[in-house]
């Protein structure tokens, strides 16, 4: 094993390193014999896809499994400890104390029922490391590195009381509560929009620089973890790929697979022709307002979906993207406005339309876990539209289903009578379109489609997308925060805020300058390969606003 | 907590109603029965006039409708009459049955309720481990035997050797030391009826958080298992658990029947038994009112409880 | 020393017990294929020792009349005759043979309950499925009704339908299942309110699907783990309550076996020591143990909570 | 829902059907009360458990319908007369009486020095107005019908004069009855919800369905009578649970044993049995106006196809005997010893059911364990023997609540009980005669009403006989009611009470009067 840092001390070294996960009976490989080696005050970052095993390997240097997981070879020596052979109670003197985990849900990983304040003390002084009292004068001052607002008042907050961002600051803070060697951080800030998600990366970075933390830093996002990461190593199925420093690893990955994941971003779909002028809409959004209770959440909005078309809606969350594909649907009828297709008006309440409106507009979801019934087979999740809208039955419909799998790139014969928990995430995300194609829509409605998809399976599904658009003629609306999905599939842009539409154009237009204020916010805090990236904008922003 | 007062302002009056129409429903179920209070009292024997002139008296010859309303007229300004078949005032007849009701229901409660919220916990904490097994087999071997035998059980091993009284007579003259000791055997029976469902209902909320993220963080933050169950999984399953409790506790005021039958206890169940079999309606009213009441309650206390368990719900953002 | 000597057989019958589960499961994987193998490798031997039991029940509830040494109600000597080779459990108070009302008893008493049961989850799921599929007042409605039904203690209850209807086993049934299916409208109702949040109901909507098929297709399947549980316990509180009304007067009609009614009526044996009555109790312990030893596995494989 | 009470030997039928005495009946003499061997003592309250007992009970005596108001009520007050343990009548609040030669009017002379609780002395004014809260069309008295034949009753001087609408020889024997205590009066009515009383125990507390507490009336008159000090009565209508109060020492006396568990019941050390036989018999009921029961041979078929020695085994467990569908025990008189008894014959009931046209039979025949305790299964017994004559009885259990609403005298064929009659007169009057109110079988036999009358006014003793042996044996061999046997009150105490050697059997608990007859020893 190369010793990249031999200045500094080692903390942590795991030796082939073997884990098990148990399915029914049989215990399968999850991690196949890693090794790691981490130095006193090191970020390495952890990368690969879903099912890589970053998780479970980065809990195993805390020496915890998941239930169900067991290591079932190698050693993991944590400063001299050998976590393996010691006994759980020893393990557990070490949890919260000197290792410490950041999860990837702040806001499930805090438990509801306490206040944040008591959470932040409880390892601390269950540890023996600080009374209660000097927890709670700790954390005030640890909430104020973490740049949190009012550091003396948020700790007697609910988690529920706290926004995402603030949450995951809070989670860090409390990682550091009894300042560890080492923190696992496992995808702190996935769930984040973009431009909370800065401000986290910068205050875990701070944190972690000023005490001289070790960190693992877990992550599926490369451009995240080039600005956190001393060094990087890639995962691929449980086994490692390849590990170098950060900017060896940027500028130079020595793998395939390592190169595969670096040119993702690569995808654009073909500039299409301005659509003509005077062409009626397949779906126009005119002058909408809309929301639950008495809050408006949309506010005359209006915007036009043509044939061949995707119309991406960008915003972060609240900002009544998605408010705005119920009212299309009909399932929130609008207080003013109105939804036209092939410019005549649809009825408001998707109750009122017929079958062949319901037909024309279809929905794809962004999890496909929730958007399938669990229980029902491919044959009838994929068949029954098609035996609705279109009366197929018997041969027919199946002859339907097995084109409609073709289509979707997946082998009818396999897979026809599947579960949908026999099917891999970007696999589900097909069934999902394939759904949706069955009714022979005019329209499709994709929110989030990829957004809880690894970014070579996402690649897929957008290609996919664009093909079936040509072959079928489809407009597409695309619900979603992430710009480089926008600026691969779109055609045109709408960008929304608070439930407004902020701007609106053609692609092109909208990735040049200049911008509104907040899509030039929106874009700036896109991050990028560049591992100063974030040191750059952070100062940019910093020298902005004391001009401003 | 303004959320509070709203839910119990809402549920108070839709318990109202709800007692309205079971008050509806027993009067209709009981003149359904076949026979009337007039020939129950007076036996097969009596003739006809006699049981004319005895129905008379009674205001049974009135019509249905006006013998309920004149019955809920009296009942909404707090006379609920007295009994048709012996006289007395119903308030003093269901005072003390109320009172020894209430005792036993809360004597019997509170036994279960922490046994039950411990071997619960355990049952949770060493869950699938041979305790958990065995308290698991116990815990449905003692629901699936039917009460009154449990009772026979119980009396066989406890009172026969004299440890206990087999009967569990009560009035006034009794202290509150004694009186638990004379309850202890239908206690302990209740406890054993109702303990299997609350244990479960615990082990299985705490069971079903434990996948929970903030459960793993518990863990990763090195707390004893213990502890994480108790800080982390117990608060946030209080709501099913509260629930089941309260489910319980209503079965403990109002379907204690045949246990006190079995140890002679002077309780409601019985009165409302032997009024409906007299068709005494103003006292099978008046308990199918008090029952109603404390399930009503009961619920009512559950829901406030369970909001109260859940800052989200009285914390607002 | 009693005490010993009795905890002794105790670990004996459980580890006989385990031992059978172990072997029949063994035995059903070695029999079955695919899925179903694989699935029954995963049940736990209590499960196995649940399912065993179960299959020996319905066995003797099928195949009564074969296995039974005697008639139903076939009055074979004189009263409550010891454990002997000719009368393997004795004969009970009317001179019977004790193990054939047993047997006979497993008959109408799983089937009664059987019966209770599934009539109880049919009403009670549809509509509580139905109230939270539909919402609104439909909802309001129900749940009202429901909530009416449940502030009513059952036991007086039913002896109130009963005595009015007749205790016939119809009426038995109906009423029985009546109540029941209040308790089970609140889960099935609970249940279904987590589901038709999810998007696929969200999308079957959109669809165009008509409630029927929403409720049977879409919701129900994904509700049917909790309510499988549910009929577990409901199953075998279907003897209780036969018991407890017996108890009070009204049960099932003679000469019928069943096994509510059987400890009712050899009760009082057991203050006197006498075993007598732990014979049918322990036959509803016991297959009420077996089917929540079932449930539970069934339960704990729905959970996905992988221990 | 009466089933929880169902154990208890007399229901709310007991009056009529069995409140009066048996034995020596017909004698109404004055007879001292045969004293019990073991001299009795005073001391000790006696803690009785009672099978019956509801929280429906009053105190009002025109409401009396278990033992368990029955007898503390006949403890705190006293009747005109008594039924002697011999079951003989004696005076109690009548001194003496006597009739006017055609026994329609009557002069009961009232015992001097009688006081009641509340220290007011007993006067004839309170006799009559005791009888009169019973009668006239105001009446809501179960016992109406017993004074409905009194036309005129008024107080003269010590002496109370009662006119009848007709002569009854058997009067005295009436005013026994438990209902007709005497209470104090004030301006000719009495209070019916008083405690007071002049009986040999003063009521203390009274709790309906629970218990009832009792301490000795210091002033009693009776100088043989009331030897406890006092009395705690408590309603156990569980079985299981009564009978475990009196193992477990927590009571003296139980009044009904659970018969199904007596032979256990009598292992346990320092129990005695009171086993008492009496009347009271257990019947299954046709409508002889209904097919088929009209048949007679069908009904002769069912009465051979009966297993009564079983019936008295296995639901008396043997505290009885087997009847012979005749109305009355053998040791009264007019039995009809000649007649053959039936026995378990499915030989004779094919023989029957063939004259009656027929190869097989199938009918219904309804029971409850309000009907008698163990109703349900002799209906079951009675069925599994009678198969084995081609008579297929189908038992239908009915609701024990509503009983004796909705089942007696409507079903064709149901089970029924008798507490029994005095006399051959009074029995077959109540339940046998066309047209009597309680005639439950609905028979009609022109020549057995004729010989009732007949015998009524017959002086010659042997002719007497004569007619009515003519008339069992028409009921046995042509009624419409299968009387398969003779059930014994049985009681149980511990040995430390003490039971007079002659035990009262016109009613349970000694003719209801344990409480004053009985002591510790």
């Amino acid at each position: 094993m190369k010793d990249t840092n031999p200045a500094k001390p080692v903390l942590l070294t795991l030796r082939d390193i073997h884990i098990e996960g148990r399915s029914e009976e049989t215990w399968s490989p999850i991690i196949k014999g890693v090794d790691l080696t981490l130095h006193k005050g090191e970020v390495l970052g952890l990368i690969g896809e879903s099912g890589a095993g970053k998780s479970t390997l980065g809990l195993a240097a805390m020496g915890f499994t998941r239930d169900g997981c067991r290591i079932s070879g190698g050693t993991i020596d944590f400063d001299g400890i050998d976590l393996r052979a010691a006994t759980e109670a020893q393990r557990r003197g070490l949890r919260g104390k000197r290792i410490a985990y950041v999860a990837q849900s702040a806001a499930a990983s805090f438990n509801p029922a306490h206040k944040l304040i008591d959470q932040y003390s409880e390892a601390p002084v269950q540890h023996g490391v600080m009374s209660r009292a000097e927890a709670e004068r700790d954390a005030v001052e640890l909430y104020r590195r973490m740049r949190l607002p009012n550091p003396e008042e948020i700790g007697f907050r609910y988690p529920h009381q706290v926004s995402g961002g603030q949450l995951q600051r809070a989670m860090t803070a409390m990682a550091m509560a009894c300042r560890p060697d080492l923190i696992i951080f496992d995808e702190p800030t996935t769930a984040l929009d973009v431009t909370t998600q800065i401000e986290v990366l910068a205050a875990i970075r701070d944190i972690v620089a000023q005490f001289d933390t070790a960190a693992i830093y877990i992550t599926h996002d490369l451009a995240v973890v080039a600005q956190m990461a001393d060094r990087i190593k890639v995962l691929l199925r449980g086994d490692e790929v390849e590990e170098a420093d950060t900017r060896t690893m940027l500028a130079a990955p020595k793998e395939d697979y390592t190169k595969t994941l670096w040119a993702v971003r690569s995808y654009a779909r073909p500039v299409q022709p301005p659509v003509a002028k005077g062409t009626t809409p397949v779906v126009s959004v005119r002058n909408v307002t809309a929301g639950y209770g008495a809050a408006d959440i949309l506010k005359d909005i209006s915007f036009d979906i043509h044939k061949r078309r995707t119309v991406a809606v960008v915003g972060e969350s609240g900002s009544g993207k998605s408010t705005a594909a119920r009212v299309i649907t009909g399932l929130l009828p609008p207080r003013r406005g109105a939804i036209l297709f092939d410019g005549a008006p649809l009825p408001a309440d998707y109750r009122q339309r017929s079958r062949d409106q319901l037909r024309q507009a279809q929905m794809i979801y962004q999890m496909a876990d929730t958007a399938l019934n669990p229980k029902l087979r491919l044959r009838e999740l994929i068949g029954r539209p098609a035996q609705m809208y279109l009366g197929l039955n018997g041969k027919a419909l199946t002859d339907r289903i097995r084109d409609l799998l073709h289509l979707i790139e997946l082998e009818p014969d396999k897979f026809i009578d599947r579960l949908p928990s026999e099917l891999s995430g970007g696999q589900k995300q097909r069934i999902g379109i394939a759904r949706a194609l069955a009714a022979e829509p005019k329209f499709i409605i994709c929110d989030e489609v990829t957004s809880a998809l690894d970014q070579l399976v996402a690649e897929g599904i957008l290609k996919l997308l664009d093909r079936l658009q040509s072959e079928f003629d489809l407009a597409y609306m695309f619900i979603t925060h992430d710009l480089a999905t926008v600026r691969s599939i779109a055609d045109e842009v709408v960008v929304m805020q608070n439930g407004k539409v902020v701007e609106k154009g053609p692609k092109l237009e909208m990735f040049e300058p200049p911008h509104d204020p907040y899509t030039e916010l929106l874009l700036s805090s896109v991050p990028e390969m560049d591992p100063d990236w974030l040191t750059k904008l952070l100062r940019e922003r910093a020298a902005k606003a004391g001009k401003g | 907590m303004s959320v509070i007062w709203t839910m119990i302002a809402k549920r108070l009056g839709l318990g109202v109603l709800t007692l309205f129409v079971i008050s509806v429903i027993i009067f209709g179920a009981t003149e359904l029965l076949p026979g009337d209070l007039a020939q129950n009292i007076l036996g097969q024997s009596a003739t006809p006039e006699t049981v004319a002139a005895f129905r008379k008296e009674l205001g049974l010859d009135l019509p249905a409708y006006t013998r309920y309303f004149n019955w809920l007229f009296g009942a909404l300004q707090g006379d609920f009459g007295t009994s048709l078949a012996n006289k007395r005032p119903i308030a003093d007849l269901i005072a003390t049955r109320l009172g020894n009701t209430l005792f036993l229901a809360l004597y019997a409660a509170a036994i279960s309720v922490p046994l039950s919220l411990l071997l619960g916990i355990l049952a949770a904490l060493y869950r699938n481990s041979i305790f958990d097994r065995t308290v698991n087999a116990m815990a449905l071997s003692s629901i699936s035997f039917p009460e009154f035998f449990v009772a026979y059980i119980l009396i066989f091993v406890l009172a026969q050797s004299g440890l206990f009284p087999s009967m569990s007579r009560m009035d006034a003259t009794v202290g509150f030391g004694e009186a638990l000791y004379r309850t202890f055997l239908p206690a302990l029976t209740l406890t054993l009826v109702v303990t299997a469902h609350m244990m479960r209902m615990t082990r299985a909320a705490i069971i079903n958080l434990l996948a929970s993220p903030y459960i793993e963080m518990a863990r990763l933050k090195g707390m004893k298992p213990m502890r994480v169950i108790l800080k982390h999984a117990l608060p946030n399953a209080l709501a099913p658990i509260i629930t089941v409790v309260a489910l319980n506790l209503a079965y403990l005021v109002t379907g204690v029947v045949v246990v006190e039958v079995v140890f002679v206890y002077p309780g409601l169940g019985q009165l409302m038994v032997d009024s409906v079999s007299k068709r005494d309606f103003p006292v099978v009213q008046a308990v199918a009112l008090i029952f109603a009441a404390a399930y009503v309650l009961l619920n009512l206390t559950a829901d406030v409880l369970s909001t109260l368990s859940n800052p989200r719900l009285i914390h607002r953002k | 020393m009693t005490i010993l000597i009795n905890l002794f057989w105790i670990a004996v019958a459980i580890a006989v017990a385990l031992g059978a589960g172990w072997l029949f499961r063994a035995a059903t994987i070695a029999l079955t294929r695919g899925a179903t193998a694989r699935m029954l490798r995963t049940a736990p031997l209590t499960a196995g020792f649940g399912m065993l039991v179960i299959l020996i029940y319905v066995v003797v509830a099928l195949f009564a009349p074969l296995i039974a040494p005697y008639a139903e109600r076939e009055v074979v000597g004189a009263q409550f005759l010891p454990w002997d080779a000719t009368h393997l459990l004795g004969t009970d108070n009317l001179g019977r043979d004790m193990l054939t009302r047993l047997i006979y008893g497993a008959r109408n008493t799983v089937g009664i309950a059987f019966a209770t049961t599934a009539l109880a989850f049919t009403m009670g799921s549809i509509l509580g499925l139905l109230a939270a599929t539909v919402g609104g007042w439909l909802d309001q409605i129900l749940s009202r009704i429901v909530d009416i039904l449940m502030a009513i203690p059952s036991l007086i209850f039913s002896l109130l339908l009963l005595t009015i209807f007749g205790t016939s086993v119809t009426t038995l049934i109906l009423v029985i299942a009546t109540i029941d299916s209040t308790r089970v409208f609140r889960l099935a109702r609970s249940v279904a309110l987590n589901i038709v949040v999810m998007d696929y109901i969200e999308a079957a909507r959109l669809r165009g699907e008509g409630l029927w098929r929403l409720i049977t297709r879409e919701i129900l399947p994904n509700a049917l783990a909790p309510l499988v549980a549910e009929f577990g316990l409901r199953f075998c509180f279907v003897f209780l309550a036969i018991s407890a009304l017996s108890f009070l007067g009204v049960g099932i009609q003679p000469p019928t076996a069943d096994w509510g009614s059987m400890v009712r009526e050899n009760a009082a044996l057991i203050t006197f020591g006498d075993v007598t009555p732990l014979l049918p109790a322990g036959a509803i312990a016991l297959l009420t143990v077996a089917v929540n030893f079932v449930v539970d596995w069934m339960l704990h494989r729905a959970s996905g909570l992988k221990e | 829902m009466t089933d929880l009470r169902s154990q208890n030997g007399l229901s709310r039928r007991g009056l009529l059907k069995g409140a009066t005495a048996l034995g020596a009946a017909g004698l109404i003499l004055s007879a001292s009360v045969r004293r019990a061997m073991a001299e009795p003592k005073r001391g000790g309250i006696l803690r009785v458990a009672f099978a019956s007992g509801n929280t429906t009970d009053s105190l009002d005596p025109a409401t009396w319908d278990s033992q368990f108001v029955q007898c503390f009520n006949v403890a705190r007050n006293a009747t005109l007369t008594e039924i002697a343990s011999d079951g003989s009548l004696v005076g109690e609040i009548a001194e003496s009486w006597e009739a006017s030669a055609d026994a329609a009017t009557w002069t009961l002379k009232i015992r001097s020095g009688v006081t009641f609780h509340s220290g007011k002395t007993l006067t004839a004014d309170d006799v009559v107005a005791s009888l009169n809260y019973h009668r006239g069309e105001e009446s809501k008295s179960a016992a109406k019908p017993l004074v409905d034949p009194i036309t005129d009753i008024k107080a003269e001087g010590d002496t109370v004069v009662v006119t009848l609408s007709g002569g009854n020889a058997d009067f005295p024997f009436i005013v026994a009855d438990y209902h007709l205590v005497i209470l104090p009066s004030s301006e000719g009515k009495i209070d019916p919800m008083t405690t007071d009383g002049c009986g040999a125990y003063v009521l203390d507390s009274f709790e309906p369905g629970v218990s009832v507490k009792m301490s000795r009336n210091p002033n009693y008159w009776k100088t043989d009578r009331g030897w406890f000090d006092g009395i705690e009565a408590l309603a156990i209508v569980d079985s299981a649970a009564r009978q475990n109060a009196l193992i477990t020492g927590e009571v003296d006396v139980i009044d009904s044993v659970d018969l199904n568990t007596v032979t256990l019941l009598q292992r346990a050390p320092g129990l005695v049995i009171l086993p008492v036989a009496g009347n009271q018999h257990y019947v299954f009921v046709m409508d002889t106006r209904a097919t088929p029961f009209s048949d007679n041979n069908v009904r002769q078929a069912l009465k051979y196809g009966i297993d009564r020695q079983e019936l008295v085994d296995k639901i008396l467990q043997g505290y009885g005997s087997i009847g012979n569908d005749i109305p009355m025990g053998a040791q009264q008189p007019y039995y009809n010893t000649e007649l053959e008894q039936k026995t378990y014959d499915p030989d004779k009931a094919k023989f029957y059911l063939k004259e009656a046209g027929m190869d097989s039979l199938s009918v219904q025949l309804s029971v409850a364990d309000s009907a008698f305790a163990g109703a349900v299964d002799a209906g079951v017994l009675y069925s599994e023997r009678a198969a084995a004559a081609g008579i297929n009885i189908e038992v239908v259990r009915e609701p024990s609540d509503g009983y004796w609403d909705n089942v007696w005298m409507k079903k064709p064929f149901c089970a029924s009980y008798w507490g029994g009659r005095p006399t051959p007169d009074l029995m077959f009057s109540t339940a046998y005669s066309g047209g009597a109110p309680w005639n439950e079988s609905f028979w009609d036999n022109a020549r057995f009403n004729e010989l009732l009358i007949a015998a009524r006014s017959e002086l010659d003793d042997d002719k007497r006989r004569a007619m009515y042996w003519e008339m069992q044996d028409l009921l046995a061999n042509q009624g419409g009611t299968v009387i398969p046997m003779f059930a014994s009150y049985v009681m149980a105490h511990t040995d430390k009470v003490g039971v007079p050697e002659v035990v009262g059997a016109n009613q349970g608990m000694d003719g209801l009067r344990a409480f004053e007859r009985w002591w510790f020893v």
